[in-house]
């Protein structure tokens, strides 16, 4: 299988929608002549033309309405937020035009768009520039929400992402548009919605969106070293969440780590680690533990920064300690 | 302002049939008659929730309407009933609507605010002030990319103008040289903020200056002049130059939502714009004066709107509530 | 004691407040001539003027950012959102300004501002002017949010938030301001952070916020009838969460149903259950329970608005299932 | 835009003392090598992160600062290092901070575009693009509701310009009539996109003008134009009249932040700026020709801008870092 970056699978899986129909469009800041603010629009500006691969001002809120706009005449707009920050001051639109017009239409007017854009944490960029908005999209029903992490996943999750009928918030990661995964050629797509096992496990499950998945790979390597076998799920999709795999997964191993990037509370590891209790509470042998950031801002200093977001280490410990060992 | 359409007849006008002429009569009626039984049924506690009444703003709608492309698509704020009928939406869906029934537009599930009809080219039904302005930047937007020849036409309230959007969309739309017609309805109150205590400015027509868009102040009771400004701005849009601002200078005669007893305003205020300001009784007047038609065929016009406007009514009582199943359906559409 | 109603519970906490400490001004939509959308800034206008009750222009983004940057400078704003739906226009200046900039500045740069208004599902108001926030905001460090139950709570509470010295979100309910609580005479505050124990009980503990205290203590009594003694916690601040009092509770009743006017995923009862599992994992002697709005946007229709709030009956019916009954 | 100084005396210039316009080139000249030092800093890995240089602007801060009063507050984006510089905070502290050291004006938790001194009036240092123009109308409400007499300067980037909240800031500054300076740096660049390709009109000190707001356009690489209007604009708000906005056309010689290769643009088009109207050669050039100075005493001040960069540059690198139990400090204040 040929290699590739999850940023080149990103503007793959772009190019082969926009190729395939004529209705997909690419927006947002920097995305055309600059060639993408970290890269990922490269080249589609030369492919396909001004029209359709659309630099905008900086006004998020206006643009992304105007996209939500542009879907209700059947156009498919791929959104792309410089950072998912910004995504705060177009958020009433995501939430109240795109998430909840299909509902308030009974089902007459859908909105077939993608807002994507790297989220999270990059590397010290401050307070502003690094929160995870994976658990507010969660909240929202009308929305789907997709993290991946491969490369192979980001290409397939993207256009199925373009492809579905519904909006869909594509939560990236700028630290893994560099990354090289091994992809497979050609046409294929990821089906939204569903979770995989990357690594197969029997004393615990970790659960990891983004660039926690790579944490706990490693995690689980170390972890085998000293013995402890872990189950490592890649969520994929946050809404909704494939919580049959991760049951199944519970049910084997008795034990869950839920990690993340971003704070806790209310996080995806609260609703993942409520959702076991309702499905598997009789197979917990321990108390589902959560790795996240930690609640606070993200501070600038280099020290400071690597302690306040979830290192290797962190789910480790937190293995550790709900194996009681 | 005074009335104008007994002393002018305007170019606009001269064309029109009397078809024609009736038909904006019939269509400013039907508005105001619906509302009025909106009205009722609220009170009988058969609408719930917002309900914001278009009574004395008619002639706008019905004015641009009357000058738009079948093509053209509509999108405005929650003060929408008056826009779904200009759009030729069916009063009984409208109704039903309002009473949360299945037979509404939305099934029921959206009310008064959120309904739409792809059909009619009509997209809704806002409740976020301002929203609309973007959302219908995008459809003007996605006119010109599709190349149909499309306008999309935003109607927007003075209060909504002042939201930060509608500048990031004026500057994107003048950018992109996007087929947009913004109508800003100043009926010179944000709900309970006259203009001049929400800008400094009431001259909303210029905002889009900074962009290069042009603009007018229009007499938005007159339907004449209404219509007349709407062809000026399609020209200007068709001619491929971009947006165009129409600020309509109109009122409401009712308070802002069901639930507001308008005591901002004084009475006298209301009544001279009834009664020396009607949008209704200056058309009425000029189709009188100028006998396009004759009182008898007046009143078979009003004769028919009341009977829709009847039959809207009881359908939106009998038509059932949504089956409880409609509660999960229609939030996701099955990929 | 006095009977007062939520509304002038409120209105009296701000007009004792303005009258102690001139740097406390209200702004916001209809706060000043109309009286206030809701009527909870009535007379305020006639006591302070103008220059102290502020109507804005509809441009939330904007005078959010205006109040908070008045903040920088010292005053001590209360900004008034005609609901919390119209928060999310602003909602960057609430997380990247008011929340992270004390941190941002080393402690330089405190922001004491209140943003109230209603949160949540009104009467028939439809999918967009009906979302809880109560999840969004807690979820953001930097923040303190609060969302009173009585009279009584409403106005220690907002007294305490409107004396603090960090940026508190408040959270109303347009449902309850018309109801009635007795009311301590004077100028008491409420403590931030401190959930309260309003009814006693031994089998059960549920916990809940807002107007679902009320339909918590309603169930409780029905509760009580059918021989189950269901202690209610009113959680009061969301951020800090007062885990202890849950956990003292959990600990006796070995039970916990957490509910919630908005959706669950993420949610608050998803935070109260992961953490009560970190500290109280082996006194549960079942599953918690979260009752919560059903995932969907709010409909319109009678009926159907009926059956997507959470009610008295999944309350106990909650209940019944984590005692087995 | 070409070399003006040399052929105008303004007025404003000849009531400046000598000690004056000493210090308009030592500014100037130390927010440019304090930039340039920041520049290898970043190189070498010792600042990381987001780091915008405001080389090429440093007459507009300048020139402004030196006409406002001490009261006066100032605000700005990300692009802030020259405006702390500018409104007197210490060099040592504003490097430390760049290097995340416990020395920084944010005891290193803030980074580059993060930072604020209460002391000398500066309120940051802002991530989001245009955030801080609400804030900075929020800051002059403040000076309004304590009569303490100040003005707040707020600053913003022609791309920041278009952002909806600056509008609705506009309408409720004019509104209320608030002590509020708007100075657009309009360096032609909004990242990479040029401004006549993120706006059809790139007047942008017109953007006030549907709300009753003077504006005008200055040449920014000129410190005594910019002196000059700063003068009209503050005699315009202390008369009580509202707020001004001046458009100052500028130019930024480095990339948008430290990652930008800046290939949008020629090099040419950087080198006639940097050539023909660099403000710090204009000022020299005005300097010597004029004779104020001599060259001796140009050397003496460049010493001493060198001497504290110096000192600044070894400071933030020898700050230690800051504590770990900082991590969890100053997210709240203990109520
Ligand atoms: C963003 C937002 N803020 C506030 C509201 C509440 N609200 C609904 S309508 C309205 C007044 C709007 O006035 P205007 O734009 O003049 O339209 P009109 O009602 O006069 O047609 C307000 C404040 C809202 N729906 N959305
Ligand atoms: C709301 C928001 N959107 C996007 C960004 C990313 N961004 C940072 S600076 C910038 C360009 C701003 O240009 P301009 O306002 O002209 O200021 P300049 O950098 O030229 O000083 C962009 C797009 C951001 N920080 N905030
Ligand atoms: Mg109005
Ligand atoms: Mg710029």
């Amino acid at each position: 299988m040929p290699i590739m970056t999850v940023r080149e699978a990103l503007r793959s899986a772009m190019a082969e929608e926009m190729r395939q129909d004529p209705k997909v469009f690419v927006m947002g800041e920097e995305v055309a002549e600059y060639q993408g603010a970290y890269k990922v629009t490269q080249d589609l500006l030369q492919e396909f033309g001004p029209e359709r691969v659309v630099d905008t001002p900086i006004t998020e809120h206006g643009f992304a309405g105007l996209g939500v706009g542009a879907a209700f005449l059947g156009l498919k707009p791929i959104v792309e937020f410089m950072t998912f920050n910004f995504s705060m001051q177009a958020i009433d639109q995501i939430i109240n035009s795109a998430a909840k017009t299909l509902y308030m239409s009974g089902g007459q007017l859908g909105c077939p768009i993608v807002f994507r854009g790297p989220n999270g944490a990059a590397s010290r960029v401050g307070a502003q520039h690094s929160q995870c908005f994976a658990s507010w999209y969660a909240h929202c029903p009308g929305l789907k929400v997709v993290s991946p992490y491969s490369a192979e996943d980001a290409k397939g999750l993207l256009k199925s992402a373009i492809r579905d009928p519904n909006p869909v918030v594509f939560l990236e990661n700028e630290l893994m548009y560099g990354q090289s995964f091994e992809v497979p050629e050609g046409d294929y797509v990821t089906p939204l919605g569903k979770g995989k096992i990357v690594r197969e496990g029997t004393d615990v499950t970790i659960t990891a969106f983004s660039i926690m998945v790579g944490k706990a790979l490693k995690a689980a390597e170390q972890l085998a070293d000293q013995g402890i076998s872990a189950e490592v799920i890649d969520l994929r999709t946050l809404r909704p969440l494939d919580i049959e795999l991760i049951v199944e997964s519970v049910k084997k191993t008795n034990r869950l780590v839920c990690t993340e990037e971003g704070w806790a509370t209310c996080g995806i590891g609260a609703e993942i680690a409520s959702q076991i209790m309702d499905h598997a509470f009789d197979y917990l042998d321990a108390p589902i533990a959560r790795v996240s950031a930690k609640d606070v801002p993200l501070p600038y200093a280099a020290n400071l920064e690597r302690l306040a977001l979830p290192t290797v280490d962190d789910i480790i410990t937190a293995v550790k300690n709900v194996t009681y060992k | 302002m005074t009335l104008q359409t007994d002393t002018l007849v305007r170019p606009t006008v001269t064309l029109q049939s009397k078809a024609d002429l009736l038909k904006l009569y019939s269509d400013m009626l039907l508005i105001r008659r619906f509302e009025e039984k909106s009205g009722q049924l609220y009170g009988m506690g058969l609408i719930a929730g917002f309900c914001h009444l278009y009574i004395g703003q008619e002639a706008v709608v019905v004015g641009i309407q009357s000058r738009q492309n079948p093509q053209d698509t509509v999108i405005t704020s929650y003060r929408d009933h008056g826009h779904m009928l200009a759009c030729g939406m069916d009063a009984g869906g409208i109704m039903a609507e309002l009473t949360g029934r299945i037979g509404g537009f939305s099934k029921g599930k959206g009310g008064s605010m959120h309904m739409f009809s792809r059909e009619k080219n009509f997209f809704g039904g806002h409740g976020i002030v301002g929203a609309q302005v973007s959302l219908g930047t995008g459809m003007a937007f996605a006119h010109k990319y599709k190349k149909d020849g499309g306008v999309c036409i935003t109607y927007m309230g003075d209060g909504a103008a002042n939201q930060g959007q509608v500048a990031e969309s004026y500057n994107m739309a003048s950018l992109w040289k996007l087929p947009a017609l913004y109508v800003i309805e100043n009926n010179r109150y944000s709900m309970g903020t006259a203009v001049a205590r929400h800008t400094s400015n009431g001259d909303f027509y210029r905002r889009g200056e900074p962009y290069n868009i042009p603009g007018e102040k229009v007499n938005g009771m007159d339907v004449f002049e209404v219509q007349a400004a709407a062809d000026r701005a399609f020209a200007h849009i068709h001619g491929g130059h971009g947006p165009y601002i129409l600020q309509m200078e109109t009122y409401r005669y009712r308070g802002h939502s069901m639930s507001d007893p308008a005591k901002y305003r004084t009475k006298e205020e209301v009544d001279t714009f009834r009664n020396t300001n009607d949008p209704i009784l200056l058309l009425t007047d000029f189709l009188v004066k100028n006998k396009t038609a004759t009182e008898a065929e007046l009143e078979q016009i009003q004769d028919q709107v009341k009977e829709i406007v009847k039959v809207a009514a009881d359908f939106s009582q009998t038509s059932p509530e949504p089956d409880p199943s409609e509660l999960y359906t229609d939030v996701l559409i099955e990929a």
